[in-house]
């Protein structure tokens, strides 16, 4: 049976004075993959800050296994094992690729175990071990998709929020990063994962909800949404 | 003297000076680095932190003697207060305007304003009146033919040099000097990692103030008075060296302060320059090396704009 | 739909702008009927503070360029009028070629460093203007480090101002113009090539704007203001010295643009007149009025960031 | 839109109304236009332009003490003529257009005459102010030779000029045997001056200017101004700006191994100089305005002084003493608070037993004769020099 | 005749080499597309062609003329106009305010007429705002004009840079990723929208795009490149059945 790691009740935020979120309930049950579909400017990004508190929700409620966390400061959040992948990646260009997952396991107070964490991301992405004296910066689109998933990984989190992975990456690219949140999902870690490309999504979750203008509009089995004929028009190209 | 003598004495004169300038110019810059402000009140934490200094010797004086003991008593409390006090103008100024985003400008205003609080605040309490930092700190040293180096100026700049490398460490191998340099690319790639970054900001502060203020006390005690002006030339210079290196680059902070300091020395020898004119030799040359270098010595070349 | 209803609503906001602007025209031009010399004093001075600030905001506000060494074109007018009235040049006929001068000075700032960011030319300002004061400081023409005294104040039309009014109503006459200009030159092709240069430097080259030359105009015409405002504060203080144009001077300037609103004409006014009245408001509380000062300055940029009166559209 | 234009003209009205409250208490019901108001409730107001705030604020205070201290002296002995006086401070800053608003803030507020002024290029843009009024104005510091130039006829300086000390400092040098002098000035009007006139009056007197170097106000360190002097190896070393900045150049041309004599000009005549300077000190020259510590006149001044402040009295505090003493004077001889009638008797001054010495004026209103005298360090003391 | 050519175009930042050995050819009145994976260089060619960065060996001549050294401004002025891959609008100004950006290059107002405001001046002010608004008629936002850039929807802004290159009136249009960040629905209308701007402005266009589809369905040419490389030219279909763009951009893809 499963337990539901992270539940969104009547989500409402602004982003500036825009009504980013009117009203977001969702549930993420504990070692799936939900994906939130819609397009550019819906609020799915806003939904992700807001649960990982970049965003300050204005009302409603972010509950983390049971556990109201809708005030709780970003950087608190993350000590609980709730890690967010920002859109765009976000790694540190200038710091090198070690220092970039370092950082990510900054929560951790043991440097021991950094250390082995460090390692352990490396066995995850070969290649990143191959350039962890490079700077960020040098690395390409996917290398960089993988630092930034490597160094989410590093506190071994419950439960990942992924913006965008795929996001101006190339079709073979994007097929390899799909697998190693395939393969991350499998190990254990829950995934809500906001994606563009609702054709990836759909084939990676096991539920759907679709947001538009800020709001839930329709929410189901990804074997479902698949079919559904608006989300065919609307999303994957008809 | 001989030319040789000379210029060696002038390098000798231009390192000292150099090394207070990138000392001040360290915590412009990791402030800068770190939040993009031009913090014009710098200067004057470092002459808070020289008064800070002189109080305590006036009060440990007695008890630890007003030799190194008393002195290194008073730069650990002047570091120690200083950089409490940078932290507590953080928190209560600089802050709220992070915390809403304001625009650059106003930060930098605010940063006046600050300065302004602060340098009046010590004229007030101290009626204006200049200091004399009495030490018993004698004047001898090594003289090799007309060259004086004395051991005053040799442990004010290995003081300097210990605290360049111990932040070196600091900035490069600790958890919280990787997350200031992470602040300083993203601040809320920082916070998603579980950095507090208003935290680290302020240990930034913490730091960079008392790094200015043992800038401070040490150039009370060198030079052996102070006064509640102090710090605005020295603000200007720090300012100056820590462009010439490359704003927000720690290392850039250290070379710019000893090229600084070389180019003043070298101004004031120089036929048809003199110490008159100085100071425009200096920001001429500072001019022409951003023209052809337009991001300072060691600095990062990124398009940006206030 | 929307258009029905801001139409009304502007003409509305346009005729209370209007009332309000006229009452303070009257008031402004009745005070001196009322007031002291001390009074038409620190309100002269707040006028020329203003002047400043109006030509300094086409630099900071308008097109977006760090400047802290605004002093330099201010000490340029004001050294120019003050040489060659003391050589016996008419004083009407200096300021042509003390705003030919400032031009020149805002091309040689302008000129090399344009493409700098905006870190380093705030350095780069500041380093210009304190090259300024000290060159003003060394020269003999300039009077060396006791500057200029002795310079004869004009007269217009053959009447020789001399009272306070006559400075008042001069410097006031001189906001309005420099208001207009300025207005109207934020209100054009040009003020717009400012705007997108501010807002998106490579995309207004994308749209043909030239960045270097745009800019370059923003500084010649600070200049000019900083320039003509120069050579009447030199008849009107009868004295240049080089100290006036140290870098608190230019941050004094800076703090009007910024406390009044970047980019906003109004926004510079009130600033300079907040930094001006503020002080002297104060005077009673003596050597701690800078202190208070500086805590309001903190206090105010807290609570409103973007300034007095910021510039904000929706 | 029209709200906030509504909230500007209260805000410009509300200011302006607190700046004519602020000022037109007593300014405001005086006939404008006319000179010495008649004072009301038996006072005499003179007004103290004076840097209460900047870098210079430590002279202003010394001089707004002393001449308070003289204030309240007069007053125990029952005033002028039965009035009180009473002073008003004025915060110059040191910067013209700080002075020119304090001057005419002293002029509305009534004031009868001016006692003050410690920088030159904040006294010369107000003295036409005053004038216009008929308020006459004793300069107690400020000694600029372009004062006497700018003077429209209601101003005296009671301040030795500079002329005086420069023709005192090169006197000293010929009779210490001098020939190669090096000059270090500020690059502020003041001691630049003095500079001038030294250099020029040395010139003339066939001997060579070997440096005239010019250091920043609060610049701390001189070690490459020091090795530039000594590679031009000269026999004197004048420094002719004030004391904090002095005793630190003092200070590293011992340590940088200058073993020739140094003077110092009367801006450096302070206790604080052989503090700052240390031993390093000893032996230096100091061109003194007559400092109340070393005037024998002054004993029961210094002590007074003390007494009230807690604290020695500064470098201008003796001629500020004298100069509001002087200016008592000036009320009782004029037998009103005529502005006409007091720089009258101003003029008239004749040996005024000031505690820095005689007081008497040249055609110019500047102080007849020179009151600096040469004192020299030892023993971490003042001490008359032979 | 070919309004752009490309020849031995070569850019490199340091070690890196973004371009290499680029050529192609446009002709006018194309549409033609360049296409390749992430990091491919494409973006870095279009900085070159538009003047953003300077070509480290190579020559681009527009309608005969070498422009590889000229400034951006310059190039826009000669008729070159361009879009940015995540739209770059001046967002606190209002969308009519944006576009009259475009007609910079085509009006002439100096400093004095700024001030003076001659009748000439107020007639130019005129004409300006006129085109602007016609361009925003011609992308579909007329109705919008007054708004402030940054409370447009995303789909919106897009068309205010269009409309905003658009109004330097240019001959040749370059868009960076045109259809990034739309949904289908507005993809179908870029698609009717470029075919609108090359039929009736007559304007050649040049874009960079990811979405293969309206890749497909819009070019007359494509030209693929890799590592700065090209490594295909030619129509839809010869391009879709090039093993080599297949290998490099379109993998497996399409299993599903």
């Amino acid at each position: 049976m499963s337990e539901i790691a992270l539940v969104l009740n009547n989500l409402e935020a602004y982003y500036g004075k825009i009504h980013a979120l009117k009203g977001i309930s969702l549930e993420v049950p504990q070692g799936k993959i939900v994906t939130l579909l819609g397009s550019n400017g819906a609020g799915k990004s806003t939904t992700l800050k807001t649960i990982s508190g970049l965003v300050p929700a204005a009302s409603g409620t972010v509950e983390f296994y049971g556990r109201n966390i809708t005030k709780e400061k970003a950087h608190n959040i993350v000590a609980l094992g709730l890690i967010h992948v920002p859109e765009g990646r976000r790694i540190f260009k200038d710091l090198t690729v070690r220092e970039n997952l370092e950082l990510g396991g900054f929560t951790l107070k043991d440097e021991k175990l950094r250390r082995k964490r460090v390692e352990h991301v490396f066995e995850l992405f070969p290649r990143l071990r191959e350039r962890q004296k490079q700077s960020g910066g040098t690395l390409s689109g996917g290398e960089q998709q993988m630092l930034a998933i490597g160094r989410a990984m590093m506190t071994e989190p419950k439960v990942l929020l992924l913006d965008e992975p795929s996001m101006g990456l190339a079709p073979l690219i994007v097929q390899e990063i799909m697998r190693i949140i395939q393969q991350l999902n499998s190990e254990g870690t829950t995934v809500l994962l906001v994606e563009q490309n609702a054709k990836v999504a759909l084939k990676l979750a096991a539920y759907g909800y679709v947001l538009e203008t800020g709001q839930i509009v329709m929410n189901g089995d990804s074997s479902r949404l698949r079919q559904d004929e608006r989300i065919v028009k609307a999303y994957l190209g008809g | 003297m001989s030319l040789y003598y000379v210029i060696l004495q002038q390098l000798i004169n231009g390192l000292i000076l150099g090394s207070f300038y990138s000392l001040v110019a360290l915590g412009y810059s990791m402030v800068y680095g770190i939040i993009k402000l031009l913090n014009f009140a710098h200067g004057d934490l470092y002459m808070v932190g020289a008064f800070v200094g002189f109080g305590t010797l006036g009060l440990l004086g007695g008890i630890l003697g007003v030799g190194w003991l008393g002195i290194a008593a008073a730069l650990l409390i002047s570091m120690l207060a200083v950089g409490l006090l940078g932290m507590l103008v953080h928190r209560a100024a600089y802050q709220p305007l992070l915390n809403r985003r304001a625009p650059r400008m106003s930060l930098m205003i605010t940063a006046v304003g600050v300065s302004f609080t602060l340098f009046n605040t010590v004229m007030v309490m101290t009626n204006g009146e200049y200091e004399t930092v009495n030490t018993s700190l004698g004047y001898s040293g090594i003289s090799l033919g007309p060259v004086n180096v004395t051991y005053t100026q040799i442990v004010m700049v290995v003081a300097t040099a210990l605290l360049m490398l111990a932040l070196h460490w600091f900035i490069k191998r600790t958890m919280y000097g990787k997350a200031m340099r992470a602040i300083a690319l993203d601040p809320d790639a920082c916070r998603l990692m579980g950095i507090n970054v208003t935290k680290t900001i302020g240990l930034t502060f913490f730091v960079g103030s008392s790094l200015a203020a043992a800038a401070g006390v040490m150039a009370g005690v060198y030079y052996g008075s102070i006064q509640f002006f102090m710090g605005f030339i020295i603000g200007l210079k720090a300012f100056t060296a820590a462009v010439i290196g490359g704003i927000g680059s720690i290392p850039g902070a250290m070379l710019g302060g000893l090229i600084l300091g070389l180019l003043e020395t070298a101004g004031t020898q120089l036929p048809f320059i003199g110490s008159a004119w100085k100071d425009v030799f200096t920001f001429g040359i500072l001019i022409l090396l951003l023209v052809f270098k337009p991001t300072g010595i060691l600095g990062k070349s990124e398009i940006e704009r206030m | 739909m929307r258009s029905h209803l801001r139409i009304p609503e502007r003409f509305s906001g346009t005729k209370g702008r209007i009332v309000s602007l006229a009452v303070i025209i009257i008031l402004i031009i009745l005070l001196p009927l009322v007031a002291n010399n001390y009074v038409k004093e620190v309100i002269t001075n707040a006028f020329f503070y203003m002047i400043l600030a109006l030509g300094l905001n086409i630099v900071i506000g308008y097109a977006g360029l760090v400047d802290l060494g605004y002093a330099a074109f201010f000490a340029v007018g004001a050294y120019t009028t003050g040489i060659l009235t003391k050589a016996g040049l008419n004083f009407w006929l200096t300021i042509p070629i003390a705003v030919i001068f400032s031009l020149i000075a805002g091309v040689v700032i302008g000129g090399p460093t344009l493409r700098l960011r905006s870190d380093y030319l705030a350095i780069v300002t500041l380093g210009f203007g304190e090259i300024t004061r000290i060159t003003a400081r060394n020269l003999k023409i300039t009077g060396g480090a006791s500057g200029l005294v002795g310079i004869r104040k004009p007269s217009l039309f053959g009447y020789p101002l001399t009272h306070s009014s006559d400075f008042y109503y001069l410097f006031f006459i001189l906001v309005v113009l420099a208001a207009i200009v300025a207005f109207r030159l934020h209100n054009s092709r040009l003020g717009r090539a400012w705007q997108y240069i501010r807002e998106d430097e490579d995309a207004a080259a994308a749209m043909g704007i030239d960045p270097v030359r745009t800019k370059l105009y923003a500084y010649m015409l600070g200049a000019v203001f900083g320039g003509v405002a120069g050579s009447f504060f030199a008849v009107k203080m009868t004295a240049v010295s080089p100290e006036t144009f140290a870098f608190t001077q230019s941050a004094m300037i800076l703090m009007a643009v910024i406390l009044g609103g970047m980019g906003k004409l109004a926004g510079a006014i009130l600033g300079a007149m907040v930094l001006v009245l503020f002080p002297e408001v104060f005077r009673t509380i003596g050597q701690s009025r800078q202190l208070v000062f500086g805590i309001v300055l903190i206090i105010i940029m807290i609570f409103r960031p973007q300034g007095l009166w910021p510039e904000r559209r929706n | 839109m029209s709200k906030k234009s509504m909230r500007l003209a209260g805000g410009i009205a509300l200011s302006l109304a607190l700046i004519l409250s602020g000022c037109g208490a007593q300014g405001g019901n005086t006939p404008a236009g006319t000179g010495g108001q008649q004072p009301s409730g038996g006072e005499i107001k003179i007004g103290l332009p004076l840097p209460i705030t900047g870098s210079e604020a430590t002279f202003g205070k010394d001089m707004q003490n002393a001449i308070n201290l003289a204030v309240s002296q007069i007053n125990a002995k029952g005033g002028v003529d039965g009035k009180k006086i009473v002073t008003v401070t004025e915060d110059d800053a040191c910067d013209p257009q700080q002075a020119t608003a304090a001057a005419n803030k002293l002029v509305s507020e009534g004031v009868v005459a001016v006692v003050g002024g410690y920088c030159s290029g904040a006294v010369i843009p107000t003295l036409t102010i005053y004038n216009a009024k008929n308020i006459p104005f004793v300069i107690t510091a400020a000694n600029s030779s372009k004062i006497a130039k700018e003077n429209p006829g209601n101003t005296f300086e009671i301040n030795g000029t500079l002329e005086y000390e420069a023709q005192r400092a090169v006197e000293l040098f010929k009779s210490l045997g001098v020939k190669n002098l090096a000059i270090v000035e500020q690059g502020d009007a003041f001691s630049a001056d003095l500079a001038r006139l030294a250099e020029a009056d040395w010139k003339a007197t066939g001997n060579p200017v070997v440096a005239h170097e010019v250091t920043n106000k609060g610049e701390q360190d001189f070690s490459s101004l020091v090795t530039t002097l000594r590679t031009k190896k000269p026999d004197m070393v004048f420094w002719t700006a004030y004391y904090a900045d002095g005793g630190l150049l003092i200070k590293q041309l011992r340590q940088g191994g200058y073993k020739g004599p140094i003077t110092v000009g009367d801006g450096s005549a302070d206790p604080k100089l052989i503090q700052v300077a240390g031993p390093a000190g000893e032996g230096t020259y100091v061109l003194s305005p007559p400092v109340a510590s070393y005037l024998p006149a002054a004993k029961q001044f210094v002590a007074d002084y003390k007494a009230q402040y807690h604290q020695s009295p500064g470098d201008y505090s003796a001629l500020a003493y004298d100069g509001m003493n002087l200016m008592a004077h000036a009320l009782k001889q004029a037998g009103s608070t005529d502005g006409k009638a007091i720089i009258k008797a101003l003029a008239e001054t004749k040996d005024f037993p000031g505690i820095a010495g005689k007081i008497n004026f040249t055609a110019e209103k500047t102080l007849k004769g020179s009151n600096i005298i040469v004192l020299q360090i030892k023993n971490g003391k003042f001490t008359a020099a032979q | 005749m070919s309004i752009l050519e490309v020849n031995k175009l070569t850019l490199r930042f340091g070690g890196l080499t973004a371009v290499n050995d680029l050529s192609f050819r446009l002709e006018e009145h194309a549409i033609m597309s360049l296409i390749g994976p992430n990091g491919a260089g494409k973006t870095s060619a279009f900085n070159c062609l538009t003047g953003f960065y300077k070509a480290t060996v190579g020559e681009i001549l527009f309608l005969g003329r070498s422009i590889a050294a000229e400034k951006p401004h310059r190039i826009t002025k000669m008729g070159i106009a361009r879009t940015f891959q995540n739209v770059r609008l001046f967002k606190d100004m209002t969308v009519l305010e944006n576009v009259m950006s475009g007609m910079h290059t085509r009006s002439s107002a100096g400093i004095l007429a700024a001030i003076l405001r001659p009748p000439g001046q107020i007639a130019e002010e005129k004409r300006i705002r006129q085109v602007s608004r016609e361009c925003l008629d011609f992308v579909g936002i007329e109705d919008k004009a007054d708004r402030l850039a940054r409370n447009l929807a995303y789909g919106d802004q897009r068309r205010v840079e269009w409309a905003r290159a658009l109004a330097t009136q240019p001959k040749l249009l370059l868009l960076d990723e045109p259809a990034a960040g739309l949904n289908q629905d507005e993809k179908n209308q870029l698609v009717e929208l470029i075919q609108k701007i090359r039929n009736t402005l007559g304007i050649t266009v040049l874009l960079i795009e990811h979405d293969m589809g309206l890749v497909m369905k819009v070019s007359e040419k494509i030209v693929v490149i890799d590592y700065g490389e090209k490594i295909a030219e030619g129509t839809a279909e010869a391009v879709k059945n090039n093993p080599r763009v297949i290998e490099a951009y379109l993998g497996k893809e399409d299993e599903s």
